[in-house]
This record gives C-alpha cells, structure tokens and sequence, in this order.
C-alpha cells in the first residue's frame, strides 16, 4: 500500500517534471486517438443511418384478384402471425386505383379506357427489424409467395441490393480502416511513450546502481503511461466533442434533406468510456514495451 | 569480505584489468592508486557489479559475484555505498531526494529516512542546499552528494572513487575524517585516489594498479 | 559547400547514432501518413466511382407526339449540337411500345385496350461529363424543355439527388477526417522529431558552449528531420501499397458487383509523390518547431 | 584583457559573486583558488557567457560582455578554450571528433584540422584513444581529451575549472607544464583549482575567492 502510494506519487511527479515530454506524449495520444474517433463517429453514424433506412423498406404482398373477403381476412391473419411482420396496412383495389391517380396525375389516361379497375388488393408490411437483411427478406418474401390468395410479394430489389453494398462496403472499410488506425494508434502511442522514456535511460541506469529493483524502477512508469494515455484519450473526446458541436452546428442540415431528422449522435456514454480505456491501455502497453527494452539495453 | 581471484577484464580486447588478486578483510580501510587510465574504476566497477567479469572469481562476503542472479544484484548493492567518480545524481530530484533514494528503495519507514538523510547531509555540510537541484550546486557540493547517499543506509561495504577530486584541502580532510569515522563503526572502506594528501591522512593500506596490474600493496594490516 | 557537405554528413550520422529514436520517428510518421493514405485511397476511389455512376446518368427528351418528321430531324440536329449532349440515341414511338412490352410483360394488358399507341417518341441523351453535375442537369434540362417539338425533359431527379448527397457527404467527410488527419499528422511527426531532439538538448547545449552558431547547430537537425519525413514517406507509401493489394486480392471483388469493373486503383505517382513531399516538409517543419523551441530554451 | 568591475551574480536571490573586482593582463597566469561553493566555476561561466550577469561589467578584449548580442557569443567563445569541471564531451563522438569541434565549427580546411588535433591529443597523452567514445575513456583520459579541445584552436583566453582534478601528481604536473607552455606563446591563461601541487608548481598570481568575494590577490606581476 504504502508502495502503492509511492510509485503513484512517483508517476505523477514525473508527470510534472517531464513537462515537454508530457505534453507531447499527450497531445500524440490525444491527436492519434482522435482520428480513431472520427473514424468511429463516422462508421457509428452512417451504421444508424444505414440501419435507419432499412427500416423504411416495404414489402408489398398483392392479393389475388378475385380472392373473396374472407380469404384475404385469413391473409392478414396469417401475416399478423407471421414473427417477421411488424406493422402491416391493407389498401383495397379502390384505394389503389385512387392513390394511382393522386400519384400520376398525367399517366392517369392510360387507365380511362379500361371498364374494369386493373389494380389488385395489397398488404403494405414493414418488416420486424431482424427480418431486414437483405438475404432475410427475400427468404422471407419466397416464403409467402406460396400462400393462398398472395398474387405476387414485391419489394425494391435494388432498394435492398444497394443497400446491402453500402453496408457492405461500409464494413470492409470499417476493418480496414479500423486495423490499420489500430496499428496506427499503438504504434504512435507506444513509440512516443518509450521516447518519454528513452530520454530518461540514465536516471533509469543511476536507479539501478543505488540497488533499485527492476519492478521498483519500472511500475512508475506504467502508471505514467497509463496516466497519459487515459489524459490522452480524455483530450481526444473534448477535441472530437468541439469538433462534432461545430460539424453539427455548420453542417448538420444535409442529414435532414436525406430525411434522417434524427440528426448525427455524438459516442455513447459507454463509447466515449471505451476511448478512455483505449487510451489507458495503450499507454500502459506503450510504457510495457518501453520498460522491456530498457531492461534489455542494460541488466 | 572482499576476495579477488585472478580477476581479468577486457574492454574490446584490451585489458583493463590482468589477474588482480586481492584480499579484504572485513573492517579494512584501503587505498586505491595509480595513474589515469590504470584500471581504478574498472575494479570499483567489477564489485558493485556495474560491468561483466571476464576472467577470474569475485566473492564478496562470501557470494560469488558473477553467478550473481541479475535479480539478487539491486540486494547486493543495498549493502554497499557508492561514491561515483561522476556523482550520478538524479538531475531531477532534489539533493534531500537524491540521498534518500537508498532508503527509499528498501522501505524505509519515513521519518526514520527523514533522520538518516538529514544526518548524512550533515555529515558532509551541504544540509542547507537540501532543496536544490544537483545542477544548481557546485562541483564540490554535488561530490559532497554523492557521498551522503553513499553512507546513508550505513553500508557494509563502501566503494568511493575519487571523492575529493572537487574539494579544497580542508574540505577533503573532513571527509576522509568522515570515512575514517564509518569505517571505526565496522564498515570496510576502498577508497580510489590521487590525492597524496588523503593517503597521508588515512595511512592505512594503500594498493597501487598501473596498467591493469596491482603493482604494489602496502602497510596491509597496518 | 563544403558546410553543406558537413551538415548532410552530420545528418546522416545523426539518424546512424540515434537508432531507437530514428527508428521511432520513421515508424510514427510512416503510420500517421499512412493513415491519412488509407483515407486518401479511400477518397480518390470513391470519387471516381461517383463520378463513373455520374456517366450512367441518362436523359430523356419526349418528342411531342404528332411532331412532323422533319420536326424530329430540327430536334435531333438541334441536340447534336448541343455541347451538353455526347450521346444520343433516338426512340421511335413502335419502339417505345416494344421496350414497354418487353420490360413490363406482366402489365402490358394495360395497353390492351388502348387502340392508339400512347407512348411518344424520345431521344435518349448522354450527358459530356462537364453537364452531369445535378444543377448543370437541371439547367440543361430545363433550358430544353422551352425548344420546339420537345413535350417533356425527364431524368431521374432521385437519382441525381441522391448522388449529389452522397458527393456532398464525401466531400464534407473529406474536408473534415482530410483537416482532423492533417491536424494530427503535422502534431505527432512534430512531436516524435520534437522528441528526439529534446533527447539531445545537452549535447546542442555543449556545441554551444564550444562556439558553435545557432545555424551550425540547427542546420543538420533540419535536414535530418527532412530525411526522417521523406523516410517515414516512403515507408507509409510501402505499407499502404501493400495493405492495397492485401485488400484487392481478397476482396476487389464487391467492386465488380456494382458495375464499377474498373476496380479501385493505387494512388497515381503524382500523388506518390506528394505524399513522400508531405513527409519531407512535415519532418522539416517539425524539426524548425524543436529548433525553435531549443533556441529558447537557452540563449 | 580581462576587466571584472564590482560583479555581483545571484542565483535565485543567493548571491554566488558580491561585487568582484579583478584585473587580468594580457599574458598573465592567475590562478583561482577557494573553498567549494566559493564561486569559482560562477566567475568562469560569467567569462564565456555561460550564464547572465547581474551587476556589474565584464569586459573581455576591450568589448562589454553583458552588452553582447547573442549572436555574437560564438564568436568571442571562439576566441576562449574552457576546460569545464565536468567535461562535457559529446557522448556520440569520437575523441578525435570531440576535439576537431572547434575547429569545424570554424571551418577550417580539413588537414590543418587533422595536425591540430592530433598535436592537442598527443599534448595530453590520449591520442592513442582518439577513436573511443567520451564513455569508453577513464575520467582522467576524459579529463584530458576536454583539455585537447580547449587548446586546439590556440586560444587568446584559456580558462580551465579543476583541470587536475581526476589526475595523480606526475599527470597533474605535465598538464600545468602544458599550460605555462601555452602561457608563454601569449595565451592569457586562468585556472580554478584546489591542488596545492599545482599552485607551487606555477607559482604565478592567486586570487583567492571566499563565498563569493575576493578575499586575496597574491603575487600580482610576479
Ligand atoms: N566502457 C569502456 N569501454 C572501453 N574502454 C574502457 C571503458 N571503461 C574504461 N575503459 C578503459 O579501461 C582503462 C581503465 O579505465 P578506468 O576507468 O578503470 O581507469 P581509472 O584507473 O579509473 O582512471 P582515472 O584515474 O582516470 O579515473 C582505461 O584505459 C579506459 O580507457
Ligand atoms: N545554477 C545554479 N543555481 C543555483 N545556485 C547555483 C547554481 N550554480 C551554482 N550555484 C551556487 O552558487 C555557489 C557557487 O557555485 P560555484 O559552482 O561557482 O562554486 P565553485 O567555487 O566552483 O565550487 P567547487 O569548487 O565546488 O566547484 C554555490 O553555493 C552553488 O551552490
Ligand atoms: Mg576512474
Ligand atoms: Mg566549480
């Protein structure tokens, strides 16, 4: 206990003497730390968005014409079973007849010589979010197409495709980017802190000749370097705070013409926390590394 | 205390050293001689385990020194003190901090550090400068340094070298007092020099290197 | 010259003897313009696949039906000339009527009844690259529709709409992750070369003393930090070149599946070469930062 | 050559120097002489620069040290050779390199260099070593190759802070022969020392410092 106090007192004087050294050790991990965030903030928000705009896909299930009243109430029985289907909106030959007319004004003529409404009954479902994959949906989709009374299931296959590629793509750049941000990171924070370090070698040395044991001399540094890591990290969350305010502030209105009014969200509380751990822990491997080379450069 | 066995020591395949063999029994007090360059500080070197053995035995209160487990060292050095020819002081630490390392290092409840450090500064008059950096002294109040962290946890074994080099004449006979007092307490003192005036002063056992060699050795058991 | 000779010297003796920092500096750069590569490479790909889906772009132009045909041939004269125009393929009315069959087979009972052909004639109009931008669209568009024998100008605003946000994000993530990385790698090259100077402050302090000018001392830091830039560079561009094929070989593929079978492509050389450029004056600047700053330090 | 009017130096508000005052021909050899703390290395870092003046004036040469533009310094430290207390050698250079500083600095032509440091190396006894680093070299070898550097480029001035310090008596005694050879071809030359051997040995002028003052100007115009 009363070495754990010293070693912590240790750490932090360090902290304060090694001004210069401090300071950029913290603004590394802070700057390094932070295109990490920015990448993340990225990736989380358009992840929401992408998610958000699946939720906008439709599914339309035509009836058959010519299934009498009390099939299409089976119909939407079973859909109502159905695990898959979250809501679900029944529009009647004449309501489709009538919302053709509102939405094509011009074309409306193509219809006028027909005695007869051409339009069928339909089922218009928004489907349960874990059926919104692009492989679910169509699994789903070829599943109904067999009920009785369903004409045909229709739903934006492009819609659901390009979607797919963008999340997709979305992943791929994720880990890749992500990988090597986290390569990035250790190596720039583990550098920087085993410079920290590189430069006191000699204080280190004249430890070791006073009879200072290896963990005497070296636990100081750990903490230091979990110490600059997580001051780093907690640098790095105001910058991207500021920066996100101000991103938000001057530019956050595009997000509403795309009709995500829900706007950009900043980390999560438990995020914003694993940022900090993230630093912690890579200055403490950092210094970890830093430490292992001491001790091999001199017994 | 101290034995020496046909200790041989290369740097880059010049010998620093050639078959020094040497006996210290445990209360002595021994000159260190000989010119620049003659293997003075190797030999210091050798005993608080600072650098390799290369040929020969070092037993040191009967351990054998070179199978020394690297982890056993930083305990083997706890019972010595060490005056270095360059201080090594800590440049960021202040004096009081620098001669309270030792005590530190082992655990020592606080005040008891509080009163062996303020006791040793004392010693070697530089107590009113406890506050300052090493930088901030001079040459010979830093020397001075050096030497109250050397007798700060009453070692076994003290190893000095050359710790006069910065001090006036007056200044070098208090201190020699110093280590002629430590060593009436029981503590074995190997003191490296040149200063003819210290020999004279200690007149006790004064062993002469050149060249690697131990060329003569004198008034042993004086 | 002979002190150029000297500083060069000095420099390259410098980054021999200083092994772990030179080490450490050339890795943290490497990474830094790495990372900001990987973003670059991701920019310059996805903008040049925006700008390959901008050529798909297609617009339509309804000839006015009973348009005499020497009508249709003033029009079709009248768009070859047009600068907007690069392609254009004409559409006759029996045409038209064929394409709906074909495409629409299930609904094509809906022009049973109609004893007319009611779908017009149309020129079908690729865009020069220069009026795909969606206002340029929109203009020339709306510029057509006033020209004689022309019903109707159609083209997909969605689409246009949608690209031009998609363009618009990229090119606001660009500027914002471009700023943030650049930000970041100016901070932490400046950093690690700051810090391995800062390891060598007392022996600028002795050359000082001997009587050495501010130039003599300064000069080969900044050519070594130069060399550390332009090292760490070429490293990033080695590193990136092989994260690129890395990445290509396993998975070029999900490019093909969105039409853009040209693949995505390494940087030019031009870029190369800024990029090694950008480590140049980034090691350069940040040693004239540690210069500076030990020029402070003491007089 | 050298004028120090009524010097006061304070370290954070501690006086190291009150109101020196000290004249020092062209040609002389003084020596500095005083307990540890006396101030000495203070005096001597006023001389070069090294550190800022408080009150008073120095004139060196005729030019008012404390009116000197910074980037004038080098070029009146050019004029001076300074063997300092604790060496200061660059750890990453070779002896040879180490001592050729000066005289890059300078810029001079590559086998003018060459002689002059081999000449300075072999006048201290370490131009066996000259490929070694500072770290390699004993402290007295070290001692010596600082002394190389400080004659190599025939200074006017030469100020030397316990240049004998980490030396036995023959090498000490070779050393001052070193400097009043130097003294004789007109270099104005002052050492701060506590070696007696060293004062008889020369047996010139002697300013004695005492916290800070001068309290003895012995043998003047000797
Ligand atoms: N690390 C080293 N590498 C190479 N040679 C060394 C090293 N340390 C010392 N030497 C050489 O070994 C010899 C003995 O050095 P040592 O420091 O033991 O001498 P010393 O007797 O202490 O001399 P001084 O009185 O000058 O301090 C010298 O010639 C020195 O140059
Ligand atoms: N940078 C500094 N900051 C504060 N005090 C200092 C500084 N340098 C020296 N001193 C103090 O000024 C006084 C004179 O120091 P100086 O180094 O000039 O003594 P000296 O005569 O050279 O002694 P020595 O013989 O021990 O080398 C001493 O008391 C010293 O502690
Ligand atoms: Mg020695
Ligand atoms: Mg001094």
């Amino acid at each position: 206990m009363k070495r754990l106090i010293h070693f912590v007192r240790e750490a932090v004087a360090n902290i304060r003497l090694n001004r210069t050294t401090t300071l950029i050790a913290v603004a590394t991990t802070a700057f390094t730390l932070a295109c990490f965030g920015v990448f993340l903030l990225l990736y989380l928000n358009l992840r929401s968005m992408a998610t958000s705009l699946q939720s906008d896909l439709k599914v339309v299930v035509y009836v058959k014409d010519g299934t009498p009243p009390p099939g299409v109430s089976d119909l939407q029985a079973l859909l109502k079973a159905d695990p898959g289907v979250q809501a679900l909106a029944y529009v009647s030959k004449e309501q489709a007849l009538a919302d053709f007319r509102a939405q094509f004004p011009e074309e409306s003529h193509l219809l006028q010589g027909l005695g007869d409404n051409p339009l069928p009954a339909s089922f218009i479902i928004t489907l349960a979010p874990a059926y919104r994959s692009p492989d679910a949906v169509r699994r789903w989709a070829d599943r109904l197409k067999s009920a009785p009374g369903v004409e045909q299931v229709q739903y934006s296959r492009d819609w659901i495709d390009n979607l797919n590629t963008i999340v997709g793509y979305l992943e791929l750049a994720a880990v890749g980017i992500g990988t090597v941000l986290s390569a990035a990171s250790v190596t720039i924070i583990a550098s920087t802190i085993r410079l920290t370090l590189f430069a006191r070698r000699d204080e280190i040395e004249i430890m070791r000749l006073i009879g200072a044991t290896g963990s005497f001399i070296k636990i100081p540094y750990l903490i230091e370097g979990a110490m600059l890591g997580v001051m780093g990290g907690a640098v790095s969350l105001a910058m991207l705070r500021g920066g996100f305010e101000l991103f938000n502030a001057r530019l956050g209105m595009p997000g509403r013409f795309l009709g995500i009014d829900s706007g950009f969200h900043f980390f999560s509380g438990q995020v914003a926390a694993m940022i900090l751990v993230a630093g912690l822990l890579l200055g403490f491997v950092g210094s970890v590394v830093s430490v292992l080379d001491l001790g091999r450069a001199k017994s | 205390m101290i034995q020496i066995f046909h200790v041989t020591k290369y740097y880059e395949r010049r010998p620093a050293l050639t078959d020094v063999n040497l006996q210290i029994e445990k209360g002595e007090f021994v000159l260190l001689m000989g010119p620049s360059g003659a293997g003075k500080t190797t030999l210091l070197k050798l005993l608080y385990c600072a650098t390799p053995l290369d040929e020969g035995q070092i037993l040191i209160q009967g351990r054998n020194v070179a199978r020394l487990k690297p982890s056993a060292v930083p305990y083997l050095r706890r019972t010595m003190g060490v005056v270095f020819q360059d201080f090594k002081l800590l440049p960021k630490k202040s004096v009081y901090d620098n001669v309270a390392l030792p005590l530190l290092v082992q655990g020592l409840p606080a005040f008891e550090t509080r009163r062996k450090v303020m006791e040793a500064l004392k010693a070697v008059g530089v107590d009113h400068r406890k506050e300052s950096r090493p930088a901030m002294l001079s040459a010979g109040e830093q020397q001075r340094v050096c030497i109250a962290r050397s007798i700060v946890n009453s070692p076994i074994i003290l190893l000095a070298d050359e710790p006069t080099g910065n001090m006036d004449a007056e200044l070098a006979r208090e201190i020699v007092e110093l280590f002629k007092t430590i060593n009436a307490r029981g503590t074995t003192v190997l003191v490296a020099t040149h200063n003819r005036q210290v020999i004279e002063q200690v007149g006790r056992r004064v062993v002469t290197l050149d060249q690697g060699k131990v060329v003569s050795d004198e008034g042993k058991g004086l």
